[in-house]
């Protein structure tokens, strides 16, 4: 066979929604050769993912393709039947996808899982199929497949999920594999190992993949070759060296400069026309003033503990201290009581033992059920991880930002109230015109500036941050950012800056602190930090995270290498 | 926001012809209720038994019954009694089942748990027979129907109210409201309450026509309302009485009219709950 | 364990709303021809009427304890005598009428899950309402009508059995299964046959649920991630629909058809009665009617029971069909 | 493939239509069974325990034998029980002594107990004791025919027995006649008595041990009972055992379903049904109707004397004259019964001395509304009128149209339907001012009626009358030998009716027996049910 095996010509897909018809992708046109592996980038709606699931013909029933063709080893499979394609799914091109169990069917052994894609290709017995689905097991590097085989998704990580939808996904040697963002859910260290072997089995098996990611430095780290997509359109390709040295499309100069790296700082986030106006205005700031001596610290926890009915405790023993201005991270894998220790901080839950003294008072034995009357409760405020989860859907953004106001600063409704407000609004870049909307008709990076506007109306001094980013897309996630950062030097706001990305805590706290399993494990200085890490599982979390340019497309082949055996496993 | 609301409305009913009629029936049954009584042919409890049982026809469109009174007429003029027994029994223990479960749902531990074990009583309690057993202690008056329906309902619309908080009450918004100062009690009521009413609006859409069939077999039993009134329940009852003897009429068109008013509160329930949630339309 | 106080608030709740219904159950039934005070008072006292309220239920409590739900006046029997007699009756009736229910519901519910917003959707919703909207009692007197009076094709609606079958040997007290062991086809079709329309006539009210259920939940599942794998990697498109999409559907479906069970056994008091059928629901709608207190309090304790152990066996089955339950 | 999602549904639909088109055959031969069907249950062996139904008193008349019973007569060609004509039942013949106050029975040599033990008269002995002393039903019934005490009877020699009166009374023998004096074999009762229980009354209510012409095959209370033949009894006519082989008492509480029953021929007799159902059954004239004036019985509009307004006599007038006794009969009975109202006789001189009897009332508004003028109401007043939910089907329309009616003179009725249970509390406690009863007497003879339905604080007195002319007149023709004087008493009880107006009698309802036209020898009991023993097939 001669020519790309998959070669994708101006194709098109439509979506019929409830607001009329939307084309998602806009004439896209790639090619892949055999054995490639090709990263497709893009943030949220720019139609990667449904590029992937076109080829695989998976699109939602209100998708379409309506112009194109997609051809694969030379044949247009945009027009065959679906009865037809049966054959080509899983045993000729197959797909892995976001969020590991969800993808799994949770009522059926994972052997069994894997037996059917097998099963569905092949004629054999149902105890052969087993025994190949344990061979798959093992090369997927699950440790005890034996064991696994019997056991269902949720008793099972979301990495070895992962590694289970890996091993059916290739259960019939496909040709083709899409990967559709297959570590975005993952935590750091664990993205990093399965990755890892992703990119190792299709190597060995000489399978072409094709990467779909938001994460510029994961395409960077493993793919020969990125393709760049914006709004349904291709707006670029090349070598990720290439790419990320030297960028030719605006939106990808923009996005490769939203891309925190390990050295880039806040100011860096934007291209550099715009970096400019950002640092003009940080000079604007006055440098904050030395605390006069005897001033207690702002937030000092000791020996904080939240415990449940059931099950280990959520936060075992956190103790912490910062000053008023300060910006603190808190990271940490899922599971480790980052969020639970941001509530109790914030007093939102009550801790079950250790206490919390703010501005040298405590405020952890007041009851959380009565702390809304305290007059620390405007001190400290909270900025949510989600920000379609975190307005209220019957409150407009005006509503959203005034209510803390009305409650907390004793304002009454009126022209002052508006002014004001408006003015917050102003702060967080937010257009006085969207003031009116309800939170459906504002968009992800819209929401998130409510939801800080409504944070720091009240003028706090602590502000809590839950990965007020982990929702947004890069470019986004660069505003913002450069918006608590402005908002710190200018307020002299104290951050608590709870994120599992390194990257970011790195650029946006003056110190951290590593958790593990409700355990402070390491605390120091950011960057002395995470370029020096003390303990094992700091380092681990420090060489997971990807790097734009760090590594180089050739890191693919040598992470096949032996050193991938002593992998961890999860 | 209500502009966008009517287009999706819009946009839905245009995919469910059904809801859309259903939704033209009950605005149709709420007219004949609130109009009915003043543009109806007959007295609607005026007997005059030389007419008894006859067939339908132009001066009797559905006949007349064992009193000879108008059954068209009666059937109208129940419309308002029957709307106003299921309006107002599933109102009360939506309110009361929507207050009690959100507050359970949010505060959670012994008062929860205390709840919940009065639900799990009521649960298991034969509903029907209790409904029964109610109205006969109480006397078989119209507002004793009405509750004896009420408590019947209240353990359905408390565990809902309770579920739908349940998975709000960690959620965002609601922890911004209280970050907000907003206490507890007031993020219940002003918080998240709204937000459960609609999904809660769906049900009693769907419990409204149960409570008339409810209302109806009560007075199948002879727990229903007060005589002469009439009221469907008792207009069906009196009339099975007469099916095997060809009186058709007597049993078909209050029969028919319980029949369209339960599929069209059911039919509409379901739609709105497609305008909600086209995923967990049923 | 913890359904314990639940059934002990059925109980005293029952008991309580017994003693305020203004009925006084010594006056009907001494209502011979020439009843007299005296013999009025008999009966009160036969009742345990003549002590105080607290009194009253402390002795009821007591005699629950031990098993004893009473006396009905009404039979004369031993309100568990007649419990028991009549209990399989209805759980018959119950469970035919929720296996009808299950096997048409089901496949409904799938195919309007399979083309949602198609004809069929449509058609099935529409089925389903109707169902719901005519209420028992006039489904059952019609389908009587058609079926029996008009065209004579069921037999006649008296009760479980035609009075001129001989009864099969007591094993189970379900009649079409003691007629099988008792290896009597002819019987197990006369059973069959009476069994069938009062069976349909529940059936019809729940089939409605029951598909609702299933259409969401399956619409959930075909709309899951986990069907999207299967489909990605070819599997059959009855594979798919069933061991994937509807064996996860089915899980919601089961909670439902315990409440619904549970629904049904309370609430088939109309079906009974207008099939003549010799179940505890009708027994105790006349026992109701009469005040005879007894028999309604043990038959609500008994549905309150039944209802707990549906709730069991609705975990349990929900513990084996679902791994990630743990029972 | 999506055909194969509906194969389970459309079989079970082809199941279930294939089952339903089958026929049965039928197992047992069925012209020598009789099948009844009835609206409430037998509910016990025993019709003297309390609670007994009417069902159960028809199933003791088969199972159990009495000394008498009542002979038949005919009443515009029907055939009723007749009251006046007691014939041997046990009692081969019985002799009255000459001042009426002791009557010997000679009982039949030939009877036997089903046992096949010889019914004797210390048998008859100890149920007569039972009937009189034990707490149950037959205590109250025998004391209207001043049997009272065990003192009173006496075993003269095995198959003679003699009872002794206080008084002469004419209902004494009738009341030997009635449902509950059965006679019982007493060594197997006795052998399961207890001590606390002495006169077997619970055993009893599961046992039936008579002689009569029916064995209990199989009993479920509230479902069904069957009795075989008892073919050792001849006490039928002429000295042979009852015609049918097998008797079926069903309980079918549908009374729609029981029509459809037996006009399918599933069923063969019924009672109790909807007059509605009746009149188009008659109508298509395949079915034998056998309709018969309960004529010991009266269906009533009572008002309670002693509860304002209606302890005025005038209001009570005014309603008698108000109520549109036409249309009630028309709208309630199908007209079908024999009417009480719109009798001819003037001057308040009533020309009969039997109760019921019917009286000049009829509809008419302006005397209604002179009487309420008089009463010192000209604008009316408002009460409640109930009725019972067991008794909807004629009581409701009659119901609403009593309110119309009374309307129009500006009585303002609410209508109250109360379950079976709570009306005859209320009644008993004298709670309701206005609502509509029946009465039934098995013994109908004047003095009786006015006796158990008009004096006393008793539950069966509705209008709570206490008028003590009533009561002595009454009293003295219970005791009065001579027929001439008997009805004089009987003119004077008829004539304090109408002017006091106590309640207002409305009919007596038809007694409408349905059944196969093979079916004859049908009589109407005084316990308004079927005498399965009367009963042949042709």
């Amino acid at each position: 066979m001669t020519g790309p095996l998959l070669q994708i010509e101006d194709l098109h897909v439509t979506f019929s929604t409830r607001r009329g018809l939307v084309e998602a992708v806009r004439g896209v046109t790639l090619s892949l050769d055999q054995g490639e592996m090709l990263g497709l980038v893009g943030e949220s709606g720019s139609g990667k993912s449904v590029t992937g699931f076109a080829t695989t013909r998976l699109l939602d029933v209100a998708g379409r393709v309506t112009a194109g063709r997609i051809l694969f080893r030379g044949q247009d499979i945009t027009k065959i039947a679906d009865s037809d394609f049966r054959v080509l799914h899983g045993a000729a091109m197959s797909m892995i996808f976001q969020n590991p169990r969800a993808a799994l069917n949770p009522i059926r052994a994972v052997g069994l899982q894997i037996a059917d894609a097998i099963l569905s290709h092949k004629r054999m017995s149902k105890e052969d199929a087993a025994e190949e689905a344990l061979k798959l097991l093992r090369a997927v590097q699950i440790r005890d497949p034996e064991k696994r085989m019997t056991a269902y998704p949720h008793e099972l990580s979301g990495g070895m999920c992962q590694r289970v939808m890996i091993a059916i996904a290739i259960s019939c040697n496909p040709m083709l594999l899409i990967a559709d963002e297959p570590t975005t859910g993952l935590d750091v260290t664990t993205q990093k190992v399965v990755m890892d072997l992703l990119v190792r089995i299709a190597a060995d098996r000489g399978m072409a993949t094709i990467l779909i990611t938001h994460d510029l430095g994961l395409a960077a780290r493993y793919c020969q070759r990125v393709v760049v997509m914006e709004q349904g359109r291709l707006v670029e390709e090349a070598a990720p060296q290439t790419l990320f040295r030297h960028p030719r499309h605006a939106y990808t100069r923009r996005l490769v400069a939203a891309s925190p790296t390990a050295t880039s700082r806040i100011a860096d986030l934007v291209t550099d026309d715009e970096r400019s106006h950002y640092l003009a205005m940080l000079a604007a700031c006055k440098p904050r003033p030395a605390p006069a001596a005897g001033t207690p610290l702002l937030l000092d926890v000791k020996n904080l503990a939240k415990r449940y009915d059931q099950g280990p405790p959520a936060v075992a023993d956190f103790s912490m201290a910062m000053a008023a201005g300060e910006s603190v991270g808190l990271v940490g894998e899922s599971g480790s009581g980052k969020t639970t220790t941001s509530r109790m901080i914030c007093r939102l839950i009550d801790p079950s033992e250790g206490t919390i003294l703010f501005d040298g008072e405590s405020i952890g034995h007041l009851p959380a059920r009565d702390f809304h009357r305290s007059p620390v409760r405007k001190d400290i405020q909270i900025v949510f991880q989600d920000p379609n989860e975190s307005l209220n859907p019957r409150f407009t953004a005006f509503d959203c930002i005034a209510h803390p106001l009305l409650r907390l600063s004793g304002m009454r409704p009126g022209d002052v109230l508006r002014q004001r407000v408006e003015q917050c609004a102003q702060r967080v870049g937010l257009p006085a015109e969207l003031l009116p909307r309800f939170p459906h008709q504002l968009s992800g990076g819209q929401k998130a500036r409510v939801g800080i506007a409504r944070a720091i109306a009240c003028q706090p001094r602590l502000l809590v941050l839950d990965e007020p980013t982990a929702a947004l897309d890069v470019s986004v996630q660069a505003v913002v950012l450069q918006l608590l950062d402005r908002l710190r030097r200018e307020d002299d706001l104290a951050l608590l800056f709870v994120s599992h990305d390194l990257n970011v805590v790195r650029m946006m706290c003056d110190r951290t602190i590593v958790l593990r399993n409700g355990c402070v494990v390491e605390q120091g200085e950011s960057r002395a930090l995470f370029d020096n890490p003390q303990t094992a599982y700091t380092r681990e979390l420090v060489d997971a995270v990807p790097h734009i340019g760090g590594a180089p497309a050739a890191a693919a082949a040598q992470v096949t290498g032996p050193g991938v055996n002593n992998v961890r496993s999860l | 926001m209500a502009s966008a609301t009517l287009r999706h409305t819009v946009w839905i009913l245009r995919g469910n012809p059904l809801t859309a009629v259903a939704a033209a029936g009950v605005v149709l049954l709420i007219l004949i209720a609130i109009f009915g009584p003043s543009i109806v042919p007959y007295d609607p409890i005026a007997s005059n038994v030389s007419q008894a049982l006859a067939p339908p026809s132009a001066a009797h469109l559905a006949g007349t019954d064992q009193l000879g009174r108008d059954t068209f007429s009666r059937l109208v003029v129940a419309t308002r009694l029957d709307l106003v027994i299921a309006v107002s029994a599933v109102g009360i223990s939506f309110v009361l089942g929507a207050v009690i479960g959100a507050f359970c749902g949010y505060a959670g531990g012994r008062l929860d748990r205390a709840v919940g074990r009065f639900v799990d009583v009521m649960m298991a309690f034969p509903l029907f027979v209790l409904a029964m057993a109610m109205v006969a202690a109480l006397g078989n008056r119209v507002e004793n129907i009405v509750i004896a329906t009420a408590i019947i309902n209240l353990p359905f619309y408390i565990r809902f109210a309770r579920a739908e908080v349940n998975v709000r009450r960690n959620v965002g918004w609601v922890e911004a409201a209280r970050a907000g100062g907003e206490s507890n009690f007031s993020v219940v009521l002003r918080f998240l309450l709204p937000n459960v009413l609609p999904a809660m609006a769906v049900q009693m859409s769907l419990n409204l026509g149960w409570a008339i069939l409810n209302a109806a077999g009560l007075s199948f039993i002879g727990l229903g309302v007060r005589p002469p009134t009439p009221e469907w329940g008792i207009m069906v009852a009196e009339g099975a009485r007469f099916i095997s003897t060809g009186k058709w009429w007597l049993v078909a068109f209050p029969g028919l009219a319980l029949m369209l008013a339960v599929l069209c509160f059911n039919l509409l329930g379901d739609g709105m709950r497609d305008i909600l949630d086209p995923r967990m339309r049923t | 364990m913890s359904s314990l106080p639940a059934l002990f608030g059925v109980l005293v709740f029952t008991f309580l709303l017994m003693r305020v219904l203004p009925g006084d159950p010594a006056v009907f039934f001494a209502s011979g021809p020439n009843a007299g005070k005296e013999e009025i008072e008999v009966i009160r006292k036969q009742m345990g009427l003549d002590k105080p309220v607290p009194q009253q239920l402390l002795l009821y409590l007591y005699d629950v304890g031990r098993g004893n739900l009473g006396r009905s006046l009404m039979t004369g029997q031993a309100v568990t005598t007649d419990l028991r007699d009549r209990l399989p009756a209805s759980l018959e009736l119950t469970l035919t009428a929720l296996l009808i229910a299950l096997v048409s519901a089901i496949p409904l519910g799938v195919l309007a899950a399979l083309k949602p917003g198609s004809v069929i959707d449509h058609g099935v919703r529409l089925f389903c309402a109707l169902g719901v909207c005519v209420p028992t009692f006039v489904s059952g007197l019609l389908l009587i009508y058609v079926f029996y009076y008009l065209l004579g094709l069921a037999p006649d609606p008296t009760g479980r059995i035609d009075v001129f079958t001989s009864l099969p040997p007591s094993r189970t007290g379900f009649l079409t299964i003691d007629f099988l062991l008792a290896g009597d086809l002819d019987g197990w079709w006369a059973a069959f046959r009476q069994l069938i329309l009062p069976a349909a006539t529940m059936a019809l009210f729940v089939i409605a649920p029951l598909a609702r259920i299933t259409r969401a939940s399956m619409l959930v599942s075909l709309g899951s991630d986990f069907v999207r794998t299967a489909r990605s990697v070819g599997l059959s498109w009855w594979r798919i629909v069933v061991t994937y999409a509807l064996r996860n559907a089915i899980l919601p479906v089961i909670t439902i058809a315990g409440i619904v069970f549970s629904t049904m056994l309370g609430a088939n008091v109309l079906v009974e009665k207008v099939y003549s059928w010799p179940g505890v629901a009708s027994y105790a709608l006349d026992a109701l009617l009469s005040s005879d207190y007894a028999p309604v309090q043990g038959f609500v304790l008994l549905m309150a029971s039944i209802f707990v152990v549906v709730n069991l066996l609705v975990d349990v089955l929900y513990g084996i069909a679902d791994p990630r339950v743990s029972i | 493939m999506r055909l194969r999602y509906c194969g389970p549904f459309f079989s079970a639909v082809g199941a279930l239509v294939l089952l339903l088109a089958a026929e049965p055959a039928l197992a047992q031969s069925r012209a020598e069974t009789l099948r009844y069907v009835t609206g409430a249950s037998v509910n016990t062996l025993d019709p003297n325990v309390p609670g007994s139904t009417r069902e159960a008193f028809a199933v003791s008349l088969s199972t159990y034998d009495r000394l008498v019973s009542f002979g038949r007569k005919q009443l515009n060609g029907k055939w009723v029980f007749d009251l006046d004509k007691i014939t041997g039942e046990l009692a081969e013949s019985y002799d009255v002594s000459p001042d009426l106050m002791k009557i010997t029975f000679h009982l039949r040599k030939d009877a036997k107990f089903q046992d096949g033990t010889p019914v004797t008269a210390d048998d008859v002995k100890w149920s007569l004791d039972r009937a009189v002393t034990a707490p149950v039903l037959g205590k109250a019934q025998l004391l209207t025919g001043s049997l009272t005490s065990a003192d009173q009877f006496k075993v003269i020699d095995p198959l003679t027995f003699e009872v002794t009166l206080p008084k002469p009374d004419k209902l004494a023998l009738p009341n030997l006649a009635t449902v509950y004096p059965i006679i019982i074999n007493s060594k197997v009762a006795k052998a399961n008595a207890t001590a606390e229980d002495p006169w077997a009354i619970s055993w009893l209510k599961e046992h039936a041990v008579g002689s009569g012409a029916y064995v209990i095959e199989s009993f479920k209370p509230g479902e069904q009972v069957i009795m075989k033949r008892n073919e050792a009894w001849n006490r039928g006519s002429p000295d042979k055992s009852a015609f049918f082989k097998r008797v079926i008492v069903q309980t079918v509480p549908e009374p729609a379903t029981r029509a459809n029953l037996v006009e399918r021929g599933d069923a063969d007799i019924t009672v109790d049904l909807q007059a509605s159902d009746i009149q188009s059954l008659e109508s298509k004239g395949t079915l034998k109707v056998i309709s018969t004036p309960q004529y010991n019985s009266v269906t009533f509009i009572s008002m309670n004397n002693t509860i304002p307004p209606f302890d005025n006599i005038n209001v009570r007038r005014a309603v008698a004259y108000a109520l549109p006794y036409d249309d009630m009969f028309k709208a309630a009975l199908f007209g079908r019964g024999t009417p009480l109202f719109g009798a001819s006789w003037t001057d308040g001189k009533p020309t009969t001395s039997a109760f019921p009897f019917p009286q000049p009332i009829k509809l008419d508004l302006d005397k209604a509304r002179e009487y309420l003028k008089a009463a010192g109401m000209p604008d009316g007043f408002s009460t409640t009128f109930s009725f019972n939910v067991g008794q909807a089907s004629t009581a409701e329309p009659m119901a609403a149209l009593v309110k119309e009616s009374l309307a129009r003179i500006g009585i303002k009725v609410d209508i109250q339907k109360l379950p079976d249970a709570q009306m005859s509390t209320q009644i008993n406690e004298k709670k309701l001012p206005f609502f509509t009863e029946g009465i039934v007497a098995w013994l109908p003879s004047t003095d009786y009626f006015y006796r158990n339905f008009y004096t006393g604080n008793q539950r069966w007195n509705y209008s709570s009358i206490n008028n003590a002319e009533l009561t002595a007149t009454a009293q003295e023709a219970r005791f009065e030998p001579d027929k001439a004087k008997y009805d004089q008493d009987g003119l004077k009880l008829n004539a304090i009716h109408f002017a006091e107006m106590p309640q207002i009698a409305l009919w007596q309802p038809s007694q409408d027996a349905v059944m196969a036209t093979s079916i004859e020898g049908y009589t109407y009991q005084f316990h308004r049910q079927v005498d399965y023993r009367d009963l042949r097939r042709k």
